[in-house]
């Protein structure tokens, strides 16, 4: 992905951060400006391109899978809260990571945290340290799931 | 023993003043002035059409420029008193708090802004802002990504009191119009913009330095 | 009541915990803590008694928001001047009293 | 409703803050101090007073609540 | 018609928000371990706001304001996952050892 | 008038700013506008018999904030620039090259200066909090600076006593805003009537703790001593000399002010200082006495001293009751800095800071040791200095409304500073142990503590310009 | 400033501006320092001889400063003050001289010139004080100024003398300036005036002016050395010779009594003073001070000391004088005042003469002093004679003046008073000079430092004052009736205070 | 509506309360740092909720904020305050 695509895309989504917070309004587009500029060196500052790019088209699918399970696992973890320590059986478990090092990996270890019955604990190399609240949940497929994607999101192979 | 006088001396004060603020007041208070009505008959003149921050920059203007200048003074303590000038220690890496610093910490810019341009309108202010700023940096130097700072460098220094300076400057440019801070009803919206601009940043360094000039990494997180 | 008047009745006890905490602990850091509790039963008092009726009123509002400007600053420097005596004498009581 | 609100949170004020200064450990003040600058902003809010709110949220969350953990860390340890 | 509706809707949101934060708080009093605790309040707490925010985007009187109430979701999201992972690595490193079911 | 807030400010931030060495050419050169503006508004209000307003931002109260400069914030004002101009002139000569605390004692005794300036000339309750508290941390900072743990450990005391006493303001200021709706001085003194409400009651008394703690005023006085005798020399004259006089200066501006019509209904309300006052004075002259540091004497000197300038208040139903105290204040102030300033020539130069080590001094630093003389005829009273006129003014007023005991008091006072004044005089005649060596000391040093020690005496010989000042009403 | 104003303060001038100038004069500098000094003391006999003639001519030499609202420091240059001003004029000057050769080579110098001078301008100002505000500023400056100089020589023992005179002196100010301020109080001024200005207030303040009168006799008392006030004056001995010339004969006991004489004629008004029953316990003090410390003397052996107690009893013969109500009284009280300090500063000289040139301090050790330094004793001889009262010298004069006055004012004890002050006096001076002129010289002195050379028996400066002022005080009892002389003046100031003719009983 | 917003605020501080209360009590650091995470999630939720029930949209900004701050808190505790002996 290009360059200048990349700080566009930046841009843009910082553009439309200040829109959100501007709740529309237009007159403040001066001051937007400079935030949407400050923000986006910021940004490069931080995080120099090329990074790994995004398809937007993968996004919606994404973010369904991830609202759809996020519940799930907010059910789930109500569920045991209700029954109590009876329903837990937690445990470590090592996980081997397909996706490459850099924003796919953070990503997966972010959003296995907000998954059904899973923590990150530890990345070392390619292992991932898990945490899970009962070790018969089906976190390996869930978790191999999401590798995918993810992968498909950043356009990646696994 | 002092622990049941001082105790029990301010167990009986808050007594005495909740009961002296429960005692029916006179309402409204006799003679008593409403500023409520004062500010509002004058939110036209003041340039901004929020409230609080019409008090605060244009109003009670003078209380903030000091205000400021406590803020500035109390960094210079606290470099003056001498700062620790051991270094940060080299890091292990956590990159997830990383990663969350980095999509965090252009949003908190973002943030600042729309708190300074809101300012004018609905709250927020320079304030605010600044300790947004101020809340990227301290994320940043916490996840490793913003060294501490060692010395005060004179670029730091005309950053941190720009701000003040520029109120300064344009209090006392002002002092033409007949008065301190006495802004001309028609530029004092842009005025205060660009007070609350360099507040903003130089607020945000102040309040960065509050913390970086103090925090040094001990660099055990492995 | 309203809101106004209970929080300024919460300020008032905070404020009196506060300033108790001040005089009777000792170690630094927990004054400071006890030093912020009283400035908030302060700032409470200030905003809540203004509002009794609950009208909001910018300048009191206004008033607050400059004295935590002041907190903050009084903080960071107190703290700072006590990890410095920390640093150097490895304390964080003040030793008795000269007087 | 409302004032079932105000109530509850001003006795969550008065016991974060007392709590705060007569916990004996220091870690534990440090963190109900930092729980007494939310329900601050929480009360500045049901004071109508969001520009306060918003002042007690950014500089109790971000920088005090920072300063002291760090002074804390540093003060333990050297102690060690 | 969505005059009508809107509100049951809202409502019905807040409501089940209430219901998972009200489950997270539950679990962080009943499981044993700050690793089972983390897993509550990480999960539940975030969707009971998530739920909250979408019940009162849905009243907002504008798309930007909706999207504003929103926008506050992810960045709660990140927030807790960035720290539950501190706070379990942290715990982690620091010896902490999670409850089994067999010990006592 | 409003220039006396600007400059130090703005001295202060580019000192901060720019190389320290820089730093005290604009301090000096802005003290020494400062000071012409000073005499230049005292000329004023004393010419025009009546105070100057200034409405910042041209609202006024009680939206806005009020300015005012009548007799008694003119007088103060003068005593902290002439003050200040000579401690500046010191310091610059005090402070090695490459002292890190000498570059920092320019920004912070600029804002420590723009505080006091702006605490004298504010009108506004709420303003006087800020400028409280600029002037407190200002303080602070000027104790801890470069300092060793002794110096933080001092720093910190005087910070959380200066932090509470303002807290305790704060509150006042509330409970006022609360039951008036407003913190201009000049829309509250008409309101406020003797039917007020406790809440104002309750007020009156908090900002009364508030400040007596700021001032240091016995039993309030523990942090005092360490702080300024445990501060570089300068400092300490600029703490003893001015900021704990602006705190006295509060309560004075309240006492006389809106609280006025309170204290008439309760007016035994005003042995309480006094009676603090007197047991100031004879327990800072017994510590002083019993000092065996230097500067530790002429810090519980301050405690005595300040013990003073509180009897007045039982005398202010009568005449001339604020001119004594007025007078107190400049003769304590002048000569105090005088004093301190002395004392931190004969610390360089002895390198110890005994009282039994001043032997011999007289041979080496007559000037000095003169100046050092003529401070302490100023804070013994005797004439013709301004403690002299000070001392006057106070037993007159006192005779004027028949209170004998304060007269006692006053002069007791002025036996006991002999005891401990003389202790120190005592035993820099005496002649010095064989060969010990005597550090050089820069003669501005020495020039300028002559510089305060003269004017204290100098303002003895020449007082009404200043009691017609005082008398300037609001 | 017209002329007339500008003279008093000239009068102080040439003693202040030498004194500053001297303390900032390196030690080494002496020629300019004994310069400066010369200078000023010339410069302030010629300025007092301009003041004497145009006060006789019925000139009136004032000028005031407003200090604060309602309070003045103000100076004039009347008939009384004068009588002190010239006393103290010319005194000083052969002071300087003898103090310059006195401290030959001793160390600083400078120090001890500059609060000399000081010293000399706060007794001026004590004279030319207008009020009793002004004679307080200086009377208080005069303490400040001596210190210095009683603890010159900085030994333990000296600031032991010191700490003790100060202490008295700082009391003895205190008691003062509280009577001070209470007559402001009541009066709303405390100007001196002829026949007083406490008359102005009615009949019931009659008690608080006895309270008031009580303080500023006991504050101008304890420089007057009056009994029981007078523990300071032995103490401070310890200062170098020239101060204690100094001290007790022209400016501290002399500023004590010049104060009473003052508050008695000026404040309260001799008439008014007698009015309040004010005279004859003032009269009785001064009185068993006369015995008492004559009666002290007589068991010194420390030259100094019997000096010093003579002091005390001497001085009280000007208090005497004044009480005794009557103008022939206070001729006599006023003329002692000159004539004591002329006698007294002699025996100092001297007695300075014998500790300097031979390291004789006691009595005891004096046997034959008067074969090795003849014209030293001569002079002491003088001296001791004068304050016998013995014919032709001047303290004969003052005692028939006395004698005469208590006669007049019906106080006939008093004479017996001042008969057995002077058989004491005889009783302690008597044997020194006997033992001085009569008994055989020891075999080696004590201590000698300076060697007799020819006729100079010791240095010419230590010499030539006590020569020059012994003479004078033969002069003075000589030439009493011719025109200058101190009786004739003290004769004008009466006649002022009691405004009618006096004439010689 | 905005009956059920302040109903559900209060439930959520409630809610909160007895967080605040459990986790003070509990036995590790780690219970304390969890806070932090509540104060992210539980007080955004009762300040957008207070925005809603008071009519005061300037709340959801400090809402806003503090979600965005409050992991601040909890790195901070993380990587500064928490140490070895923090289990006790």
């Amino acid at each position: 992905m290009s360059l200048i695509r990349i700080l566009w895309l930046r841009v843009l989504l910082f553009a439309c951060l200040w829109w959100i917070l501007a709740e529309g309004r237009l007159d403040g587009w001066l001051l937007g400006g400079v935030a949407v500029i400050a923000a986006t060196w910021t940004s490069v500052a931080l995080w120099p391109p090329p990074a790994h790019g995004v398809r937007l088209t993968a996004l919606p699918g994404f973010l369904a899978f991830f609202f759809a399970n996020s519940v799930r696992g907010g059910w789930q973890v109500a569920l045991m809260a209700l029954r109590g320590r009876r329903a837990l059986q937690p445990a470590f478990l090592e996980l081997p990571l397909n996706l490459p090092a850099g924003a796919p990996r953070i990503l997966l270890i972010n959003v296995l945290g907000l998954m059904p019955g899973t923590v990150g604990i530890e990345l070392t190399g390619d292992r991932l340290r898990l945490h899970v609240l009962h070790q018969d949940l089906p976190v390996v497929a869930e978790a191999r799931a999401l590798e995918r994607r993810i992968a498909a999101l950043f356009g990646a192979t696994t | 023993m002092k622990r049941f006088v001082v105790g029990s001396g301010a167990l009986a004060f808050a007594f005495l003043l909740i009961g002296a603020l429960l005692e029916p007041l006179m309402e409204p208070p006799s003679g008593g002035v409403d500023l409520r009505t004062a500010v509002a008959a004058n939110m036209t003149a003041s340039g901004v059409e929020h409230p609080v921050t019409a008090v605060l920059l244009n109003f009670r203007g003078y209380d903030t420029l000091l205000e400021i200048a406590v803020l500035l003074l109390a960094l210079i303590v606290i470099l003056a008193s001498g700062i620790d000038t051991a270094s940060d220690r080299p890091r292990a890496v956590n990159p997830i708090l990383q990663t969350l610093a980095r999509l965090a910490a252009p949003l908190m810019v973002v943030v600042a802004v729309y708190l300074l341009w809101a300012g004018a309108f609905r709250p927020g202010g320079a304030f605010q802002a600044g300790a947004v700023l101020a809340a990227a940096a301290v994320l940043l130097h916490l996840t490793g990504l913003l060294p501490s700072w060692q010395v005060p460098t004179l670029t730091l220094r005309w950053g941190l009191t720009a701000g003040f300076l520029i109120f300064l400057a344009v209090a006392a440019g002002l002092l033409t119009q007949g008065a301190l801070l006495q802004y001309p009803p028609a530029q004092a919206g842009m005025l205060i913009l660009l007070i609350e601009a360099g507040l903003t940043l130089s607020l945000g360094l102040i309040l960065a330095g509050l913390f970086l000039f103090l925090s040094r990494d001990p660099g055990d997180d492995s | 009541m309203s809101s106004g008047l209970l929080f300024a009745c919460v300020g008032a006890l905070l404020f009196a915990m506060g300033i108790a905490g001040v005089i009777l602990i000792g170690h630094l850091l927990r004054r400071i803590l006890a030093f912020n509790v009283m400035g908030s039963g302060a700032f409470l008092i200030l905003v809540g008694l203004a509002q009794r009726n609950d009208v909001p009123d910018p300048v009191p509002q206004a008033m607050v928001l400059t004295g935590i400007v002041v907190t903050v600053a009084a903080t960071a420097l107190a703290l700072a001047l006590v990890r410095r005596l920390f640093a150097l004498t490895g304390k964080l009581e003040l030793p008795a009293d000269e007087t | 409703m409302s004032f079932a609100f105000d109530l509850l949170l001003a006795a969550a004020l008065l016991w974060s803050g007392g709590r705060s200064l007569s916990v004996d450990r220091l870690d534990r003040a440090i963190v109900l101090f930092i729980a007494f600058g939310l329900l601050m902003a929480l009360a500045w809010a049901r004071l109508a007073a969001p520009d306060i709110g918003l002042a007690e949220a950014a500089i109790g969350a971000g920088l005090t609540g920072a300063l002291l953990l760090d002074a804390y860390g540093a003060l333990k340890r050297r102690k060690e | 018609m969505t005059d009508l509706i809107m509100p049951w809707i809202s409502g019905t949101l807040l409501i089940v928000g209430a219901f998972f934060y009200a489950a997270g708080t539950l679990g962080l009093l009943r499981f044993p371990d700050v690793y089972s605790r983390l897993h509550a309040l990480a999960k539940a707490d975030n969707l009971g706001l998530g739920f909250v925010l979408l019940g009162l985007a849905l009243q907002a009187e504008s798309i930007a304001v909706g999207l504003k109430l929103l926008l506050i979701w992810p960045l709660a999201l990140a927030a807790s996952a960035g720290v539950s992972y501190a706070i379990a690595r942290r715990a982690d490193s620091l010896g902490v050892k999670p409850w089994c079911k067999d010990s006592p | 008038m409003i220039w006396l807030i600007l400059l130090p400010l703005l001295w202060a931030s580019l000192a901060f700013v720019l190389e320290p060495g820089r730093g005290k050419w604009l301090a000096i050169t802005g003290l020494a506008m400062q000071t012409w503006l000073a005499f230049d508004l005292a000329q004023k209000v004393g010419a025009g018999g009546s105070a100057i307003f200034h409405a910042v931002g041209g609202w006024g109260a009680p939206l806005g904030i009020d300015l005012t400069a009548d007799g008694l914030s003119a007088a103060m004002l003068l005593l902290t620039q002439c003050v200040a101009l000579p401690l500046a002139v010191y310091a610059s000569a005090y402070y090695k090259r490459d002292d890190a605390a000498g570059a920092y004692f320019w920004p912070l005794a600029g804002f420590l200066i723009a505080g006091l300036n702006a605490l004298f000339l504010s009108a506004d309750l709420f303003n006087i909090y800020i400028t409280l508290e600029l002037v407190g941390l200002a303080a602070v900072g000027l104790v801890a600076a470069g300092g060793g743990a002794q110096q933080v450990a001092t720093a910190l005391r005087y910070l959380f006593a200066t932090l509470v006493g303002s807290g305790l303001y704060l509150l006042g200021v509330a409970l006022i805003y609360g039951a008036y709706g407003t913190v201009s001085i000049a829309v509250l003194t008409p309101l406020v009537t003797s039917e007020a409400p406790r809440l104002v009651w309750i007020a009156g008394g908090l900002m009364l703790v508030g400040l007596l703690l700021k001032t240091a005023l016995f039993p309030f006085h523990f942090w005092l001593p360490p702080a300024h005798g445990g501060a570089p020399a300068p400092v300490s004259a600029l703490l003893s000399a001015l900021v704990v006089k602006a705190s006295f200066y509060l309560i004075l501006r309240l006492w006389i002010g809106p609280f006025a019509p309170l204290i008439a209904v309760a007016e035994w309300l005003a042995w309480g200082p006094a009676a603090l006052g007197t047991l100031a004075i004879f327990w800072g002259s017994w510590r002083a006495i019993r000092a065996e540091r230097l500067k530790m004497l002429i810090a519980y000197s301050t405690v005595a001293q300040l013990g003073y300038l509180f009897l007045i208040f039982p005398l202010l139903t009568g005449h001339g009751a604020i001119q004594a105290g007025v007078m107190q204040a400049f003769a304590h102030g002048l000569a105090k800095a005088g004093m301190f300033v002395a004392a931190g020539v004969f610390i360089k130069a002895t390198g110890q800071d005994k009282v039994s080590g001043l032997a011999g001094v007289v041979e080496r630093l007559p000037i000095t040791l003169f100046a050092f003389g003529l401070s302490c005829m100023t804070l013994m009273g005797l004439p013709p200095s301004s403690g002299f006129l000070a001392k006057w003014l106070l037993i007159e007023a006192a005779l004027d409304r028949g209170y004998w005991w304060l007269v006692v008091v006053v002069l007791a006072g002025g036996l006991l500073a002999a005891v401990y004044v003389f202790r120190v005089l005592r035993q820099a005649f005496l002649l010095a142990p064989a060969s010990t060596p005597l550090a050089a000391v820069p003669r501005t040093l020495e020039w300028t503590a002559f510089a305060l020690a003269t004017a204290s005496v100098l303002l003895g010989l020449r007082g009404v310009e200043l009691v017609q000042l005082v008398g300037v009403p609001a | 400033m017209t002329m007339n104003e500008l003279l008093p303060m000239a009068v102080l001038a040439t003693s202040l501006l030498p004194g500053l100038a001297i303390f900032a004069l390196p030690e080494g500098w002496i020629v300019l320092r004994t310069t400066l000094n010369l200078f000023g003391a010339i410069a302030k006999l010629v300025l007092v001889a301009v003041l004497l003639a145009g006060v006789a001519a019925g000139e009136e030499y004032g000028v005031r400063f407003a200090v604060l609202p309602g309070l003045d420091l103000a100076f004039k240059a009347d008939a009384l003050g004068l009588l002190f001003v010239s006393l103290s004029a010319v005194l000083w000057l052969f002071t300087t001289f003898y103090a310059i050769g006195y401290l030959e080579g001793a160390p600083h110098r400078s120090r001890f010139f500059g609060f000399f001078s000081l010293c000399v301008t706060a007794t001026m100002g004590i004279a030319m004080a207008a009020n009793l505000f002004t004679f307080f500023v200086f009377y208080e400056l005069l303490t400040l100024s001596t210190f210095p100089l009683v603890v010159h020589r900085g030994t333990d023992k000296a600031m032991k003398g010191g700490t003790i005179y100060l202490a008295y002196m700082l009391i003895g100010g205190t008691a003062l300036l509280t009577g001070i301020v209470w007559l402001h109080h009541l009066l709303g001024h405390t100007e001196f005036a002829h026949t007083g200005i406490a008359a102005a207030l009615g009949p019931e303040y009659a008690g608080q002016l006895k309270i008031i009168f009580l303080l500023l006799i006991a504050g101008v008392g304890v420089k007057a050395a009056l009994v029981p006030l007078h523990g300071w004056l032995p103490q401070a001995m310890v200062a170098p010779a020239p101060v204690s010339a100094l001290l007790h004969a022209v400016a501290v006991v002399k500023a004590g009594a010049f104060g009473i004489v003052r508050i008695v004629y000026e404040v309260y008004g001799v008439e008014f003073a007698q009015s309040l029953d004010l005279l004859t316990p003032l009269a009785i003090m001064a009185a068993v001070t006369i015995v008492w410390g004559s009666f002290r003397a007589l068991l010194q052996d420390d030259l100094k000391k019997r000096l010093a107690y003579s002091t005390v009893s001497q001085v009280s013969y000007i208090t005497l004088g004044i009480a005794l109500f009557g103008p022939i009284g206070t001729i006599g009280g006023l003329v002692h005042l000159v004539h004591q300090g002329i006698m007294k500063i002699t025996l100092f000289f001297c007695a300075g003469n014998y500790a300097e040139t031979l390291g004789i301090h006691k009595v005891s050790e004096m046997d034959g002093v008067g074969r090795r330094m003849p014209l030293t004793t001569l002079a002491f001889s003088i001296g001791a004679l004068g304050m016998m009262g013995a014919p032709l010298t001047a303290g004969a004069i003052s005692k028939a003046w006395l004698s005469e006055g208590a006669t007049a004012a019906g106080m006939d004890w008093a004479i017996w008073v001042l008969w057995t002050s002077s058989l004491l006096n005889a009783a302690y001076f008597l044997p020194i000079l006997w033992r001085t002129w009569l008994r055989p010289a020891p075999v080696a002195w004590p201590e000698e430092h300076i060697p007799a050379r020819g006729w100079r028996e010791t240095a010419l400066l230590l010499l030539l004052p006590p020569l020059v002022t012994a003479t004078m005080t033969l002069a003075a009892g000589m030439l009493a009736e011719s025109p200058g002389s101190p009786l004739v003046w003290a004769k004008l100031i009466a006649e002022r205070e009691y405004r009618q003719g006096v004439t010689l009983p | 509506m905005n009956d059920i917003a302040l109903a559900v605020a209060l439930f959520l501080l409630g809610n909160l309360v007895i967080t605040l209360l459990a986790a003070a009590r509990g036995p590790t650091a780690a219970d304390r740092m969890l806070m932090a995470l509540l104060f992210g999630s539980t007080g955004s939720g009762i300040l957008v909720l207070l925005a809603v029930a008071m009519s005061i949209p300037a709340l959801v900004d400090v809402a806003l904020v503090l979600a965005l701050l409050a992991a601040i808190g909890g790195v901070a505790f993380a990587k500064r305050a928490w140490q070895e002996d923090g289990h006790d």
